[in-house]
């Protein structure tokens, strides 16, 4: 329990410090902040209990605070939330380290708010009561908000409104469904209301299957904001287009997790019925968004763009996997979460790093960096390469994974778990791997490779890049970015540890699936009853329930011809 | 009073009114409607004031009748509240209505329209 | 080596070559139908653990070259990791030949060696429960073949390269080892992994070495072009392999090979009629095949995989990545059985194999003829000669497709490097109408000899060892009882005789002929274009000179040359098989087809048939020696004889009307690539700017600000009302009562009172 | 008469009302020492009043106990507890705000000698008379226990405010927002008035608890009679008016931007909590139960429903086009009224004690707001357009930072206080099933969180304009100070939820109810066994 607490107080401490200090020493501040912090996580994680078999931890009782509403101040996480805490606890020193030199003034707030960020993000991966996870969620908004509208580009004031505007509506449709199942829990149990993770989830799996329909939808609906879900996605784009480096790193690696984290913890296990009811729907609207979206970043010269339009897709792939409600979908959207923070991650923090150098951030103007920056180059490549899912890299696991849950969802009979989607879904979502492949390939021909262009003389190396390379030129090349230089120990430093883990991940996966299939099974395991309950012609809701998926295996026939 | 009481007791519902008091409710409307008309078309700060003393006025006829009717003197007792009431507001009314006079040499309220969407 | 020693040397291999035609009445009993399948199972063996060495030295080497390239040393190390860890492989590879050989060919049992953990999920006990995919090895004939056959060449080439790209040194020198030695590891991890998951990982892998060595000259548009193309396409037919995974799982419950194939043979042909979960699996399994292998429709990219320095070309996109497909559907044969999916089912993917492979065969040839760079000849032979083993396998002779693989891998290598030494000398210079008479150019001599070697074998000359291996898989083309297939023969043959013509079409020009010697745009040759390797360029351009005066190409060096001699001997000793077959009893390819999954193929064709009423095997040589001949003798009149002729022949044919689609639409290999480019990729860059509009201008330019200006357009529509009066104010409020009195009148009266 | 003396003993009643008769003479005194020759003694008007606030405090807590309430036979005997202990912390934030800013330039010229004290000129003493006086008012309306004592203690609540306005500061706008608010809270006066009257002549007695009863009696046998319900609609129509209830707000924004901040910042809470209190009280008397039998009738429910929708929508879009702080706080306080309208159709169970914990949470975000505008100056003059906040930091870091947590909290951004207050308020609608109102207040949270967004975008991110060079915090450093310490108060006091949940629930209870079964107590929420009502989770599940 100190622990949990002291990962949520020692980010505040270390953004009120900041506040306070003085301009200079705000840097360090806010890095000694998140160090400590990831030192902190790293003690929680190596103490956690649970790692294998999806328990939660610690089981402490509450402190009482806010108990009159009742929440229940629980901190205590299962393994998918340790796995998120670790992510953010490692994403944010490297956030900092990558604004040093991008981020001049108001550097005390600056730094205070991605401490508030962090405090808020921790408050919501750690949260074991409703509500406590709400307050992180939406606090978030507010450092989220103001980096974006202080520290952001030229449309940040728009990027910035409907950033908050968005979220805001979204959580609060979210938190009437919260309320819905906690208010209503209290008034029909006639209990002492709660707002405890685990109560309501008992309570809204026993609700009618029309009343968990508009839960459900509530509590997607809400998330899918955060997510984004097309046709909701409008203002991520926006907000990646005009945040400062690390506040794209955060938003992509971190803030959007919590959406679909919030889908994973709360609206699939508390509203079984309405998520079953609701699976096409929302499986539809992923695959159009992999598609569409897909398809946009294709013909986008603004990369930054390009990557935020991505990780829409990417996320709708996540989610359409959990959809398929199988283990093998389960695990593979979570373990998206985690590797699309670290690739995505990194590839904003490479454009950043770039965009500080030249900014511009457009494909047209600048291009074939390679030649000044292969340093830089070689982690856009690799991170581009996770991105598209290349095999031993992190990327290959779970989308491997989410495709072929997917696919095999149908067949779920045999694989233990009946999904109602299947290889017409995978198909269509499989179009990612080529759409994938063919526009994180056009940035790299346009941005990394080709012949170097760059704003100030692009005009004269235009077509012909090997003139670059003579003595005479050089001169010239010079003139236009003299200053332009390959990356700096800090900025290596600040990618390494992304790098790391995507090779890491990719080639070692085993901890991670290990980590996370008992989580997986617990969320899948309501969906496998009720399907197999509508297959065997609905029987009535008191009829035995097998209480683990094995069991539920073992109830059905075996013999099982493929349509 | 105590047949007021027995009245309150054995039947809950009004008691049947004598017409007198019917009359007097009626003027207690009439009065009242007069004063919302008044206050609605009025634009002289005075007669609109004098427009809602006479709603008042209305309501104090009303309670008188009621009291009537109930045999209860609560009613009457209150209306001795509503005057003093009254007399207090027409003293805030007036001093406002001279101060504004003294501000704008008018008495017609839409002098008074600039605070708008 | 010299060209005498050559008649003679083929002329003492004809009565081997006649071994090989007959004999070998193994099983061919049906076309889809091979009888109840059964594998034996592997046999583990973690001693031979020492097999991972293979894979880790060229991943040492991977290392030791990007911290090379990373920390900007110049020099020349790379190269020598490189060629250091290829030569250990090989000799891990040959040592494992020697040692366990003798096992496999006596027990048929695959060797299994696991060596670690990759992707390792169950949620069950049960069947079906779990998806392993762990590093291990599983390594039969056809695996041991590959090994073999990529870990030498892959050192030759390497050899080859350390001079090629010498002027490199100061600049992707280190780049390019980091590649070549990830292709390798990748190459081997694709080959010798135990299970789909991990080919797939070695899939994917050498996709992306194709991708970087293709785009090695990254300040070239056109070659960063290229490499995307060629990795879209490929990524088109690795969708097709994922899909064909998840199928295999979905029906088999296991992606490990050794699960899978007992649990084929232990399904029987009865159940799995009409089960498309089946069915579907190999004509995924092919799609995948036509993107690395550069079939069918996508075999677009390899063309332009020639962007890449030679030296990837011969190794990467002729000798080894591109055979992958052909590993696949070996590995795979099991699948195009009747027992696996069904008798008609089998048949269908068979066929479509077979016509695929013969399709792209022919079409290659076809624009392999009206090519003027030498370099996009052989690319456009090379997807020829993968459609003769592709349609081998389809026809029902892996072991034909296998061997044609080996052998081809050696001769197109030497075409590959030995033009690649031209351009080395040329200043890059690719178009040989530019180019003529360099047998007689001193230091060039041998190049040329090597050539025409490879020139000879390409055009499948009898008793080479192309022509040995080829004629295996025409022959049991020919001889099938199967109408189509038969068909693919003859077109087979025709291609033949195409190839011979194109492939001494550019010897002759190149060889032949008055000395010409126009220096090319120093492209490909010396490509230090763009990196920062300043004083050094200067130089390199004023040795190397860009002006037509005073050009003096400078002859291959001793590496280069040392390379070409051993690779060109290697081509011919790849017929050894068939020549001494006679005398060993067997044929040593065959040998590892028949103790592999695909010994149901290894077939050479039935001993005793009959083409146009003839013994098969005689007429078969006869015909396959007299296309090849008509086509030699065209090239001769056309290119060697009478150039002029040629050259009038050509400006005749695109004077005529009638005739001229022929001449351009070979040299613009048939337009395929406009006409994807018009159609698929107009049509969906229309879409995606019509997506990418909708999203900005529409979603959030329009629906996402009306409804954002919904409340304020109300509160506007209300304005009005906030007159400023107060007899405004009371009548609204007392309107506004009356209002909500109605409303309460309206319900209470429509009963429902809330 | 004799009705009144017969259930009339006055002691326990004048026990009660000690602390309100310490406030009325700490009014007295304002009065007084504000006339006084001395600039000194005068000066000491605010802190007498602060005083005064604090005395009446702890007289409350003296005198306020159960036991005393229960003699006193309140209909909902701790109210009142609750409402003075809200009405003197707030009011005590209010006095801070106006300090330093009443007769400013009076204040001046005496001390700069240029002109001589003059009675007639000085208003301090009689501004925070009537501030007092106000509040004592709106602290005498929970003692109500017939229509007489609710009238005149809501026309004690009324009439100083229309004062106020008026002296706030002397300009034609304050003048017109004095006749607008006056005239027109006359008309509703007299409406509810007559509505009192009619009660009266359903029931034929004027005290809360017969009228109650008659009421029950009424209800069992075929239900009110008309005038019983056109009485209550024509009360509830004099009480909306206080709550700027829709179709009665239409004064508010006028009224809010005519007067001075701080008087804006009073009666956009006083007269509220005075209005709510006459409304539970009301609804109580005509048939609210705790057992809920007999309800309100329909109508008048339904009223109010449709009340509550137009009351927060209107607010919420009205507040979208405004560009005048004051204006926009006017229109987000009519938004406001509509949440705790919300709260009141929850029902007595549990929507009272939401409704009243609102109220503290709206008054002290609000103050915190308003406040802060109240501590900022233009050349002397007030600063009431959005865009001079522009940059604010810059200039009075305090005061931005105090009004961008007011209007974080007032959009219910956690853990503010706002956001409890309205969490609250949601649980109430949920748990009485009010599914549609719950919708609407959530899809008008949405809203508002665009419009309160300017309070913190404009001075924290964008940067001062020209148009800002004047803007500067006010001298006096109380408004300041007052403003900061209600905006840590929305901070700091969600972690003392519990005990204002014991109070808002011990409040809300009517006389002789016992205590609430499923009232969140707060001794801690005790988990259930999982899976007890969910059969199909598995014992693995996240717990």
């Amino acid at each position: 329990m100190t622990l949990a607490v002291l990962l949520i107080v020692l980010p505040l401490a270390g953004a009120l410090l900041c506040l306070a200090a003085s301009e200079r020493a705000a840097k360090a501040l806010g890095l000694a902040g998140a160090l400590a912090t990831l030192g902190v996580a790293v003690a929680f994680a190596v103490q956690f209990p649970h790692w294998t078999d999806g328990g939660t931890w610690p089981d402490a009782t509450g402190w009482a605070v806010f108990s009159a509403f009742g929440v229940d101040f629980l901190l205590g996480t299962d393994a998918v939330g340790m796995l998120l805490v670790l992510l953010t606890a490692m994403l944010m020193p490297c956030a900092m380290l990558a604004s040093f030199s991008a981020i001049v003034q108001r550097q005390k707030a600056f730094y205070a708010q991605f401490l508030f960020m962090e405090a808020a993000v921790m408050l919501a991966f750690l949260a074991k009561d409703v509500i406590l996870f709400y307050i992180g969620y939406e606090f978030t908004l507010v450092p989220l908000f103001l980096i974006v509208a202080i520290w952001g580009g030229d449309d940040r004031r728009n990027a910035a409104i409907k950033l908050w505007v968005f979220s805001f509506v979204g959580s609060v449709i979210s938190l009437v469904g919260f309320v819905y199942l906690g208010a209503s829990r209290a008034a029909e149990l006639n209990e002492p209301l709660t707002f405890s993770i685990a109560a309501l989830t008992s309570y809204g799996q026993g609700l009618p299957a029309d009343v968990q329909w508009w839960v459900f939808l509530a509590l997607m609906g809400g998330f899918a904001v955060k997510v984004p879900f097309v046709p909701v996605h409008s203002w991520l784009p926006l907000a990646h287009g005009e945040a400062p480096t690390a506040g794209s790193v955060v938003l992509a690696g971190i803030v959007i997790k919590i959406g679909q984290y919030g889908a994973l913890r709360f609206a699939f296990p508390m509203a079984p019925e309405g998520g079953l009811a609701l699976a096409h729907l929302f499986a539809a609207l992923a695959v159009i968004g992999i598609i569409a979206m897909s398809l946009v970043c294709w013909v986008q010269n603004d990369v930054k763009r390009l990557v935020a339009y991505s990780s829409i897709a990417h996320m709708g792939l996540a989610l359409l996997a959990m959809f398929a409600f199988n283990v093998a979908g389960m695990e593979g959207g979570i373990l998206y979460m985690v590797n699309h923070g670290l690739s995505t991650a990194g590839l904003f923090m490479c454009i950043g790093f770039a965009y500080e150098r030249y900014h511009t951030k457009d494909m047209e103007v600048v291009g074939g960096l390679m030649q000044r920056m292969p340093v830089w180059s070689v982690f856009m490549v690799l991170f581009a390469m996770a991105s598209l899912a290349l095999p031993g890299l992190n990327g290959f696991i779970s989308e491997f994974l989410c495709l072929m849950g997917v696919f095999t969802a149908d067949w779920g009979m045999k694989t233990g778990f009946p999904g109602i989607l299947g290889p017409t879904y995978a198909l269509l979502a499989g179009s990612a791997l080529v759409l994938g492949a063919l526009y994180i390939l056009r940035m790299l021909q346009k941005y990394v490779f080709g012949p170097l262009r760059e704003p100030g003389d692009h005009g004269h190396h235009g077509g012909h890049g090997h003139h670059d390379g003579h003595g005479h030129h050089d001169g010239h090349g010079r003139r236009g970015h003299a200053a332009v230089r390959d990356l700096n120990g800090r900025e290596i430093m600040a990618m390494l540890p992304l790098a790391a883990g995507c090779i890491v991940i990719g080639l070692w996966p085993k901890p991670l699936l290990d980590a996370v299939r008992p989580v997986a099974e617990q969320v899948v395991a309501p969906y496998t009853v009720l399907i197999e309950r509508q297959s065997a012609g609905a029987a009535p809701r008191t009829a035995a329930v097998p209480d683990s998926p094995a069991a539920a295996v073992d109830a059905r026939p075996d013999a099982e011809v493929i349509q | 009073m105590n047949t007021a009481l027995a009245l309150l007791a054995d039947a809950p519902v009004s008691p049947a009114m004598p017409a007198s008091i019917q009359v007097t409710l009626v003027l207690a409307l009439l009065l009242f409607a007069i004063g919302l008309v008044g206050f609605l078309t009025r634009r002289n700060m005075i007669l609109m004031f004098l427009c809602t003393e006479l709603m008042f006025q209305a309501a104090a006829l009303a309670f008188v009748a009621f009291g009537r009717m109930w045999m209860d003197l609560s009613g009457q007792l209150f209306v001795i509240f509503i005057l003093t009431v009254a007399a207090a507001e027409a003293a805030l009314a007036l001093g406002l209505v001279v101060l504004l006079y003294r501000r704008k040499e008018t008495l017609s309220n839409d002098a008074w329209a600039e605070l708008k969407e | 080596m010299d060209l005498a020693l050559l008649p003679t040397l083929l002329l003492a291999a004809v009565d081997g070559a006649h071994a090989a035609s007959d004999g070998h009445a193994a099983h061919a009993a049906g076309y889809a139908d091979v009888g109840t399948l059964q594998f034996a199972k592997a046999n583990v063996d973690a001693g031979y653990s020492w097999l991972k060495w293979m894979l880790l030295a060229p991943l040492a080497s991977v290392v030791l070259c990007g911290a090379f390239a990373l920390l900007k040393v110049k020099g020349r190390w790379p190269a020598v990791f490189t060629v250091g860890s290829f030569v250990l492989a090989a000799a891990l590879a040959v040592q494992l030949y020697l040692q366990w050989s003798p096992t496999l060919f006596s027990t048929h049992a695959p060797l299994a060696v696991p060596l670690g953990d990759w992707i390792d999920l169950r949620w069950g006990t049960g069947p079906f429960q779990s998806l392993v995919a762990g590093f291990g090895l599983y390594i039969d004939g056809i695996t041991m073949l590959w090994m073999l056959f990529v870990t030498v060449l892959a050192t030759l080439i390497a050899l080859y390269a350390s001079e090629y790209m010498e002027s490199d040194v100061k600049a992707g020198y280190a780049r390019f080892f980091f590649a070549v030695s990830l292709f390798v590891a990748s190459m081997l991890i694709l080959v010798m992994s135990d299970n789909l998951i991990g080919l797939y990982l070695g899939w994917e892998g050498v996709g992306l070495c194709s991708y970087m060595l293709i785009g090695y000259y990254a300040t070239q548009p056109g070659a960063v072009a290229a490499n995307k193309k060629a990795f879209v396409m490929n990524r088109i037919g690795d969708l097709g392999l994922a899909l064909a995974v998840f199928l295999i799982w979905t029906n088999y419950g296991t992606v490990e090979y050794d699960g899978l194939f007992q649990a084929i043979a232990a399904s029987d042909a009865g159940t799995v009629q009409g089960s498309w979960g089946k069915a579907a699996i190999p004509f995924l399994l092919l799609l995948a095949v036509c993107g690395k292998s550069a079939q069918g429709p996508l075999f677009t990219w390899l063309p332009d995989a020639m962007w890449g320095p030679t030296p990837v070309s011969a190794l990467i996109h002729a000798a080894t990545m591109v055979t992958a497909g052909i590993y696949l559907l070996a590995r795979m044969a099991p699948f195009y059985t009747a027992q696996a999916i069904g008798a008609e089912w089998a048949e269908t993917a068979l066929l479509t194999v077979g016509w695929i492979g013969c399709a792209t065969a022919f079409i290659g040839a076809t624009i392999a003829c009206g090519q003027f760079d030498y370099k996009r000849v052989f690319a456009y032979s090379t997807i020829s000669s993968l459609g003769y083993m592709v349609m081998g396998l389809g026809v029902g002779t892996a072991f034909g497709g296998v061997y044609y693989v080996f052998t081809h891998a050696w001769f197109k290598a030497l075409l590959f490097l030995t033009a690649g030494a031209v351009m080395h000398g040329m200043a890059g210079q690719v178009d040989f109408r530019k180019l003529g008479g360099l047998l007689k150019v001193p230091g060039f001599r041998l190049t040329m000899l090597c050539m025409l070697l490879g020139c000879a074998y390409l055009a499948t000359m009898p008793f080479s060892a192309a022509a040995l291996s080829k004629d295996i898989i025409l022959y049991q083309a020919l001889t099938s009882p199967v109408e189509q297939v038969r068909w693919m023969g003859w077109l087979g043959l025709a291609t033949a005789g195409i190839t011979a013509y194109y492939a001494f079409r550019v010897w002759f020009r190149l060889a032949l002929g008055p000395v010409r010697m126009e220096p090319g745009p120093d492209q490909h040759g010396h490509d230090d274009h763009g990196h920062d390797a300043h004083g050094h360029h200067a130089h390199a351009h004023d040795s190397h000179g860009h002006a037509g005066h005073g050009f003096h190409p400078h002859a291959p060096g001793v590496r280069i040359s040392l390379v070409l001699a051993v690779i060109a001997v290697g081509s011919v000793l790849a017929g050894l098989p068939s020549y001494l077959e006679g005398k060993l009893g067997f044929n040593w390819v065959q040998r590892f087809v028949s103790n592999s999954s695909a010994w149901i193929r290894d077939t050479a064709g039935p001993e005793h048939a009959e083409i146009l009423g003839r013994d098969a095997h005689g007429a078969l040589f006869v015909l396959a020696t007299g296309v090849v001949v008509v086509g030699v003798a065209l090239a001769f009149v056309l290119h060697a004889a009478n150039p002029a002729l040629g050259d009038r022949l050509r400006t005749r044919m695109l004077a005529t009307p009638g005739l001229k689609w022929l001449a351009t639409g070979s040299e613009h290999g048939w337009w395929v690539d406009q006409i994807y480019a018009g159609t698929i990729g107009m049509a969906s860059w229309i879409v995606a700017q019509l997506l990418y509009v909708t999203d900005r201008v529409v979603m959030d330019g329009i629906v996402v600000t009306a409804v954002g200006r919904v409340p304020g357009f109300v509160a506007r529509i209300f304005q009005p009302l906030y007159t400023g009066s107060v007899q405004g104010y009371a009548l609204t409020m007392a309107g506004g009562i009356g209002l909500i009195l109605v409303w309460v009148v309206w319900i209470w009266l429509s009963g429902g009172a809330s | 008469m004799t009705v009144l003396l017969a259930n009339a003993d006055l002691g326990p009643k004048f026990l009660l009302i000690v602390p309100e008769i310490v406030l009325f003479s700490g009014a007295v005194l304002c009065a007084v020492l504000g006339l006084s020759k001395s600039s000194a003694i005068r000066s000491m008007v605010p802190w007498v009043s602060l005083a005064a606030l604090a005395a009446t405090f702890v007289a409350m807590l003296r005198t306020w106990t159960p036991e005393a309430a229960a003699a006193a036979d309140l209909p909902m005997p701790m109210l009142g507890k609750w409402v003075i202990a809200l009405l003197c912390i707030v009011g005590a934030g209010h006095v801070l705000a106006c300090m330093g800013s009443v007769d400013r330039e009076v204040e001046r010229e005496v001390s700069a000698g240029r002109s001589a004290f003059d009675p007639v000129r000085v208003i301090r003493g009689e501004f925070h008379a009537f501030l007092l006086l106000s509040l004592c008012g709106a602290m005498l309306v929970c003692h109500a226990t017939d229509l007489v004592w609710l009238f005149l203690a809501f026309e004690l609540c009324s009439l100083p405010t229309y004062v106020l306005v008026a002296i706030g500061r002397g300009a034609d706008r304050s003048m017109e927002a004095a006749i607008k608010y006056f005239f027109l809270g006359a008309m509703s006066t007299a409406t509810m008035l007559f509505g009192f009257a009619l009660l009266y002549g359903a029931t034929g007695t004027v005290e809360l608890a017969g009228m109650r009863e008659a009421f029950m009696l009424q209800a069992q046998t075929g239900g009110l009679g008309t005038v019983a319900v056109v009485g209550i609609l024509m009360a509830l129509i004099g009480v909306c008016f206080k709550l700027a209830a829709a179709p009665m707000h239409f004064y508010a924004p006028d009224v809010y931007e005519g007067a001075s901040t701080p008087v804006a910042a009073f009666i956009s809470f006083v007269p509220k909590v005075q209005g709510f209190v006459t409304l539970i009280l009301l609804l109580g008397t005509v048939g609210w139960s705790a057992n809920g039998t007999p309800d309100i009738p329909a109508t008048v429910s339904a009223v109010l429903w449709m009340m509550a929708v137009l009351t927060m929508t209107v607010g919420n879009i009205g507040a979208l086009l405004q560009r005048s702080a004051k204006r926009m706080l006017a229109y987000s306080s009519i938004a406001n009224s509509g949440y705790m309208l919300v709260g009141i159709l929850a029902g007595p169970t549990v929507g009272i004690d939401a409704t009243l914990l609102y109220l503290l949470t709206y008054g002290v975000a609000n103050l915190a707001t308003f406040g802060a505008l109240a501590a900022l100056e233009r050349n002397g003059h007030e600063v009431d357009s959005i865009d001079d906040l522009a940059g604010l930091r810059t200039r009075a870091p305090m005061v931005a930072i105090a009004l961008a947590i007011g209007a974080l909290s007032l959009t219910g951004i956690p853990p503010l206080l706002g956001f409890w207050g309205k969490l609250d308020i949601f649980v109430a609608s949920a748990e009485s099933a009010q599914r549609a109102l719950l919708v609407v207040m959530a899809l008008n949270s949405g809203v508002a969180a665009f419009y309160y967004l300017r309070l913190v975008a404009l001075p924290f991110v964008s940067e001062p304009t020209p148009r800002t060079q004047g803007v500067m915090a006010v001298q006096s450093t109380w408004p300041r100070l007052g403003a900061l310490v209600f905006a840590v108060g929305c901070i700091a006091l969600p972690f003392a939820s519990g005990d204002l949940k014991r109070e808002t629930e011990a409040a809300s209870r009517p006389a002789g109810a016992t205590d609430r079964a499923d009232g969140a107590d707060a001794s801690g929420a005790t988990l259930p066994p999982a899976g007890a009502s969910g059969p199909i989770l598995t014992q693995k599940a996240f717990r």
